[in-house]
């Protein structure tokens, strides 16, 4: 059974002007995401956490953003108003990103920000919506959800933390979650525990998530589908499953030079860039 | 998973506690070096104590005998110990110049000098700060220009300069507002100190007349002093913004998607609120200091206007005991900053 | 790529070449010295300076104010000092372009010779003051513990006095005079220097470059003043720079208060203080110096931005 | 030859006290590689930390070359121990240059020949005379931690203390790095201690494996164990599946330890 796409980009570039040239972060690039879960992944400077803020029109003002197409659920992003934009961030599209320790804000308590994103969309009283954050803390896994309601977000831990955030952008039940990053700042076990719920809740709910990370093993365990990304441009599409597989050369460069527990090479393979994947076309 | 739940358990008690003896010991230390700077600056005056006190006059026999009475024959650390004892005993000497007690007239003089720094605080912050916050937002923008304009001359153009100048044409030439001083002379004297602060007398008195006579009188220094505070308050308030708004709990905000005005007046000027109450506390405290040449160009009868005359008389004990006093202020309002800091934000509690 | 060839050209040519060559030369990517890597960075933050035209209109104040002071006597049509009764209270004229003042002396050259001791009073507290506040602030923060206590409880007494009232305080003690006046301001000037060099340092020693140079058996003094001054070394000039505009305005308050020089010497605050009594009538008495003041104290301050954008990009965008 | 036994340190007192390191011991050959390996918290970098010295109130012994090390170093000591740390955007004193970087320590030992040193170790660690007179800026990641390396290589050390090379760098440059990295210690017989979060990491390099948690070495275990799963210790097993990837079924058995 194939769903309809979520979110439909077609043709997106952003460029950053600066007076010692333009960067340019994101080139041509097209994708789809239905209700599974997509990766994207790449090595710093790919574009791929730019691509994510670019759907959800939160880079800087500065930023050049064109596209042929941004599409969710059927309406064009690229016509809406910052007003309009506001009703679809949260409710529609959400993010969580890298470490909790930045993106929750210090002098409140995480309760009332996740209770902020839930009366932001929703008209209910201070009460349900309190009731609604603890429930939400509870379906995070978090086993005193009214003690942690009333933290500081120093007082949490790191893997509590995102925790925290994955409920604050789940609570106003939105179509789409863009993580980008979520667990590169936590402990493997953390990390494996924090991914469990998300893929939990995702499934659950029936929502998409476009998941941005460098850890390519990660995202092929992880996600159905994984975009690959190299200066800006997507190098290819691929099922995760057939990760392994691929015969992009950057692709299997980027598998190659992992070192591997059972691995016995004296040196590892090193990645040789070519030229001819600045600009080459897409192929699939 | 271990989770920090301990907020108010005995342990974070007595680290409170801890912080609390080691914040009144640092203030302890601080408030004797102060004493010690007056002490010092006091025994180096190429003026005779003795002298200032029974004249040039006065026998050898009364010139010993004076200066035996003023414990001037002991070692300095007694001397220190004898002057550390007389000001916490709130002694600080009589001055020559009113022949009263030290104490007693600043005590007359400190509310003329509280009114008009209270005034222009209040001006600074509600002027400086929402200007800040107007132009870290909108960067380059005209009213980013004007505050950075304002911010220039604020911190350039000198204090007693520009209150000539004001005084010059809003008095000399336009004549719409009183010349020097706290009220017209024949307002004087009709009201009784209460509070020392005109306004708030005239108002309890219910004479209106004199109410309107003094409001007259104060906008002008009042605006000078809140123009600088503005001034430094809304420069301040913009680069704290701007440290703000790149942070990533903001985009997290903007993500929620909430109105871009509580994004920035309630998510990071909630987080800037912490520094500016410092802030706000170092700009009184330079008030206090901008009050020496305000109060001297406008005749103002406050604690700065009583400095300088006793500096030009020569009246040490008032010079010493005015600026022990306002160390003193100073001091405490660094201390309850520090004290607020702790209390606001939820990281140093 | 750049051109880094420069080195194969000798003699005569060189010279001719050295225009042409002297902008890829600073620019180059792959430096061949010491000296092309520190002059190339050197270059490339005057470019960013000379960007700032308010910064480079403030330094050009700075330097018509040196030139002023170094050739006063060339400048000034009169002669500060000497009184003329017969002449008071002129205004502005061809003669004297800024007017007389009330014993008759032309307030043009009074301002001319006057910029001699702003000068003077500026230049001597950031010899003293900026020194002494890196060297207790970088010391400090270094070494922590007790030296970082008591060197800091010292700075914080400082610190509890209003500058202002502090250095009248001293004043008082020293007896009024330009050079009291300049202890007075330097005494009270160090301790925000401390305090910032203490912060910077403070970072600065929690880091791995630290770390990897004291791995490398440096002492304290090799570490202090050759890894951690360079860095507060900025954010100090910043500061002082923008200091500068209100050490010139204590100073003038000091003479406006009759405390700092003393008549008839031509100090811009006494100068203003003199002429208040006239102001009724002789608006020029008082404007004309405290213009002056303010033009020097803006400079300095524009100055201080443009300096604060090219070196320390963080503080304020 | 290096040993450790009975390694201590304790952080703070009272309520707030942190027995961060509790009887640490183990012993490395000359030559060989040591790899620490662990979650944050589990006191691995504090290791080093006290065998580099940059942390002082350490008890216990540590013995490098048959020498008893007090926790203030001499000079000698520096130049037989060497550290490369995880930042490379923080290792590097951003005001110098790379040639005033590497002539640093050739000056403060009095070691002499000073630019021939610097170019040679600049060649080894594979960059070339381009690269001297840059500042860190101007150099990207991968290229940054190589003059870390050759920094430490500069003073000729026996010994070098790795605190997460790579962890800070791309795949495909940490795949560089680790190369040059075993390159060296091939060519100079070096003895590696590495701390790592990444097991793949630490087998790769090392031959003999610590595992630690919570301050204590549970497990030390060969990089042949490793391959063969062969582990004594739940929490290592439990460590070893993580690292394979997003497994949804074996997550709710995990544990804390």
């Amino acid at each position: 059974m194939r769903s309809e796409p979520l979110l439909t980009v077609e043709n997106l570039s952003v460029l950053f002007p600066s007076p010692k040239g333009d960067v340019q972060a994101v080139k041509h690039i097209s994708f789809s995401v239905g209700q599974k879960k997509i990766g994207i992944v790449g090595e710093s400077g790919s574009g791929k956490s730019v691509t994510g803020r670019a759907v959800l029109k939160l880079l800087p003002p500065y930023a050049r953003v064109t596209a042929d197409r941004i599409d969710f659920k059927g309406e064009s992003l690229l016509d809406k108003s910052e007003k309009e934009m506001r009703k679809i961030r949260g409710r529609g599209i959400s993010m969580v990103m890298q470490d909790p320790k930045f993106s929750l804000n210090p002098v409140r308590c995480v309760g009332k920000q996740i209770e902020e994103a839930y009366r932001t969309h929703r008209k209910v009283s201070r009460k349900q919506a309190r009731q609604k954050t603890l429930e939400m803390l509870s379906a995070v896994r978090i086993r005193h959800p009214e003690r942690v309601y009333h933290l500081y977000p120093h007082e949490v831990s790191g893997g509590m933390g995102q925790r925290i955030m994955i409920a604050m952008m789940l609570i106003p039940e939105p179509s789409l979650l863009i993580a980008d990053e979520p667990t590169s700042a936590l402990d493997v076990t953390v990390q494996l525990q924090v991914l469990a719920i998300l893929d939990d809740l995702v499934t659950e709910r029936g929502m998409g998530l476009i998941f941005v990370s460098h850890d390519l093993e990660l995202v092929a365990s992880f996600c159905d589908e994984v975009i690959i990304m190299y200066a800006g441009r997507i190098m290819e599409i691929c099922d995760a499953k057939k990760l392994h597989e691929s015969t992009h050369p950057y692709t299997k460069g980027l598998l190659n030079c992992l070192p591997r527990i059972k691995g016995e090479a004296e040196y590892l393979p090193t990645l040789e860039r070519e030229d001819a994947w600045l600009e080459a076309p897409l192929g699939n | 998973m271990k989770v920090m739940l301990n907020v108010f358990t005995p342990r974070s008690l007595s680290k409170a506690f801890k912080q609390t003896i080691r914040l009144v010991a640092i203030v302890g230390v601080t408030f004797l070096g102060l004493l010690l700077v007056t002490f010092l600056i006091g025994r180096v005056v190429p003026i005779d104590p003795v002298l200032a006190v029974v004249g040039d006059k006065a026998s050898a026999d009364v010139y010993d005998r004076v200066r035996l009475e003023m414990g001037l024959h002991l070692p300095l650390w007694q001397q220190f110990f004898i002057y550390l004892k007389n000001v916490v005993s709130g002694d600080l000497g009589i001055s020559v110049l009113t022949a009263r007690p030290v104490l007693e007239d600043i005590i007359r003089v400190f509310p003329a000098t509280l009114e008009l720094a209270f005034i222009a605080t209040l001006m600074g912050i509600f002027f400086g700060i929402p200007l800040g916050v107007f132009s870290a937002v909108h960067q380059g923008s005209f009213l980013d220009q004007v505050t950075r304009v304002i911010g220039l001359f604020g911190y350039s153009l000198p204090i007693f300069w520009l209150g000539l100048m004001g005084l010059m044409v809003f008095y000399a030439k336009l004549d719409i507002l009183p010349g020097p001083g706290r009220i017209d002379v024949f307002y004087e004297e009709i009201v009784d100190p209460v509070t020392g602060i005109m306004l708030v007398d005239s108002i309890l008195a219910g004479e209106w007349e004199i109410f309107w006579n003094a409001l007259h009188h104060i906008i002008l220094p009042a605006s000078l002093l809140g123009y600088y505070s503005m001034a430094y308050l809304s420069r301040m308030t913009r680069s704290f913004m701007m440290e703000q708004l790149r942070q990533e709990y903001v985009l997290t905000a903007r993500v929620k998607g909430i109105a871009e005005w509580r994004v920035i007046w309630g998510h990071a000027l909630g987080n800037c609120a912490i520094p500016l109450i410092t802030v706000i506390a170092l700009s009184f405290g330079t008030l206090l200091e901008g009050s020496v040449l305000t109060e001297t160009v406008f005749s103002w009868p406050g604690l700065g206007l009583y400095l300088t005359r006793s500096l030009l008389n020569a009246d040490m004990n008032a010079v010493l005991g005015s600026t022990l006093v306002v160390g003193t202020i100073f001091l405490s309002i660094n201390m309850f900053s520090d004290f607020l800091y702790k209390v606001m934000d939820p990281r140093a509690r | 790529m750049k051109d880094t060839t420069h080195s194969q050209h000798g003699g005569v040519t060189l010279k001719l070449k050295l225009l042409f060559k002297l902008k890829p030369w600073l620019l180059s990517d792959t430096p061949q010295s010491a000296f092309q890597a520190s002059a190339g960075r050197a270059y490339l933050g005057l470019l960013d300076f000379l960007n700032n035209r308010l910064a480079v209109l403030g330094l050009l104040i700075i330097l018509a104010l040196i030139s002023v002071a170094v050739f006063a006597p060339l400048i000034a049509p009169f002669d500060p000092i000497q009184t003329d009764l017969s002449n008071r209270l002129q205004p502005l004229s061809k003669t004297h372009f800024f007017g007389t003042d009330e014993m008759g002396r032309d307030i043009f050259s009074r301002i001319v010779f006057g910029s001699r001791l702003t000068l003077y009073v500026i230049g001597l507290v950031a010899i003293i003051a900026a020194p002494v506040g890196i060297m207790v602030g970088t010391v400090s923060g270094y070494f922590g513990g007790w030296v970082d206590t008591v060197l800091m409880r010292i700075t914080d007494i400082f610190l509890a006095f209003p500058k202002l009232i502090l250095a009248l305080a001293f004043v008082a003690a020293l007896g009024p005079g330009i050079e009291n006046a300049v202890i007075a301001i330097a005494i009270t000037s160090w301790p925000p220097y401390a305090r910032i060099a203490r912060a910077e340092t403070l970072t600065i020693r929690q880091s791995d470059f630290i770390n990897a140079i004291r791995l490398q058996g440096a002492g304290p003094v090799r570490i202090i003043t050759g890894h951690v001054m360079p860095l507060c070394m900025s954010s100090l000039i910043v500061r002082v720079t923008l200091d500068m505009a209100g050490i010139i305005m204590t100073a003038a308050g000091l003479g406006f208060l009759g405390l700092g020089a003393q008549p008839p010497s031509p100090e811009w605050g006494a100068m203003t203080a003199s002429g208040r009594a006239y102001i009724l009538d002789h608006w020029w008495l008082i404007t004309m110096p405290g213009t002056a003041i303010f033009m020097v104290s803006l400079s300095f301050n524009l100055l201080g931005d443009g300096l604060r954008e090219v070196l320390d990009p963080k503080s304020e965008n | 030859m290096l040993e450790i036994s009975n390694l201590n340190i304790v952080f703070g007192s009272g309520a707030a006290k942190n027995h961060a390191l509790k009887d640490i011991s183990f012993r490395v050959e000359k030559g060989a590689s040591y790899g620490l390996v662990g979650e944050s918290g589990s006191g691995k970098s504090t290791v080093l930390n006290c065998l580099s010295g940059l942390l002082k109130a350490w008890t216990g012994t540590i013995t490098i070359d048959g020498q008893a090390q007090a926790p203030k170093r001499n000079a000698g000591f520096y130049r037989k121990v060497q550290m490369v740390f995880q930042d490379p955007y923080g290792s590097l004193h951003p005001r110098h240059t790379i040639d005033r970087t590497l002539k640093e320590p050739v000056m403060i030992h009095k070691l002499g020949d000073a630019n021939r040193r610097v170019e040679k170790v600049l060649d080894e660690v594979g960059l070339d005379s381009r690269f001297r007179f840059r500042y860190p800026h101007q150099l990207s990641g991968g290229q940054r931690q190589r003059v870390a390396v050759a920094r430490a290589l500069i003073m000729e050390p026996g010994i070098i203390l790795l605190d997460e090379p790579t962890s800070a760098l791309d795949v495909s440059i940490q795949a560089e790095v680790l190369n040059l990295l075993k390159r060296v210690g091939k060519e100079r017989a070096l003895t590696y201690i590495l701390v790592s979060h990444d097991l793949a990491v630490v087998s790769h390099m090392c031959q003999n494996i610590a595992v630690m948690n919570h301050g204590e070495i549970i497990e030390v275990i060969t990089k042949k164990q490793l391959a063969e799963e062969n582990l004594g210790h739940q929490y290592t097993r439990q460590l070893l599946s993580a690292c394979k990837g997003f497994n949804r079924e074996i997550i709710n058995d995990f544990q804390d330890y």
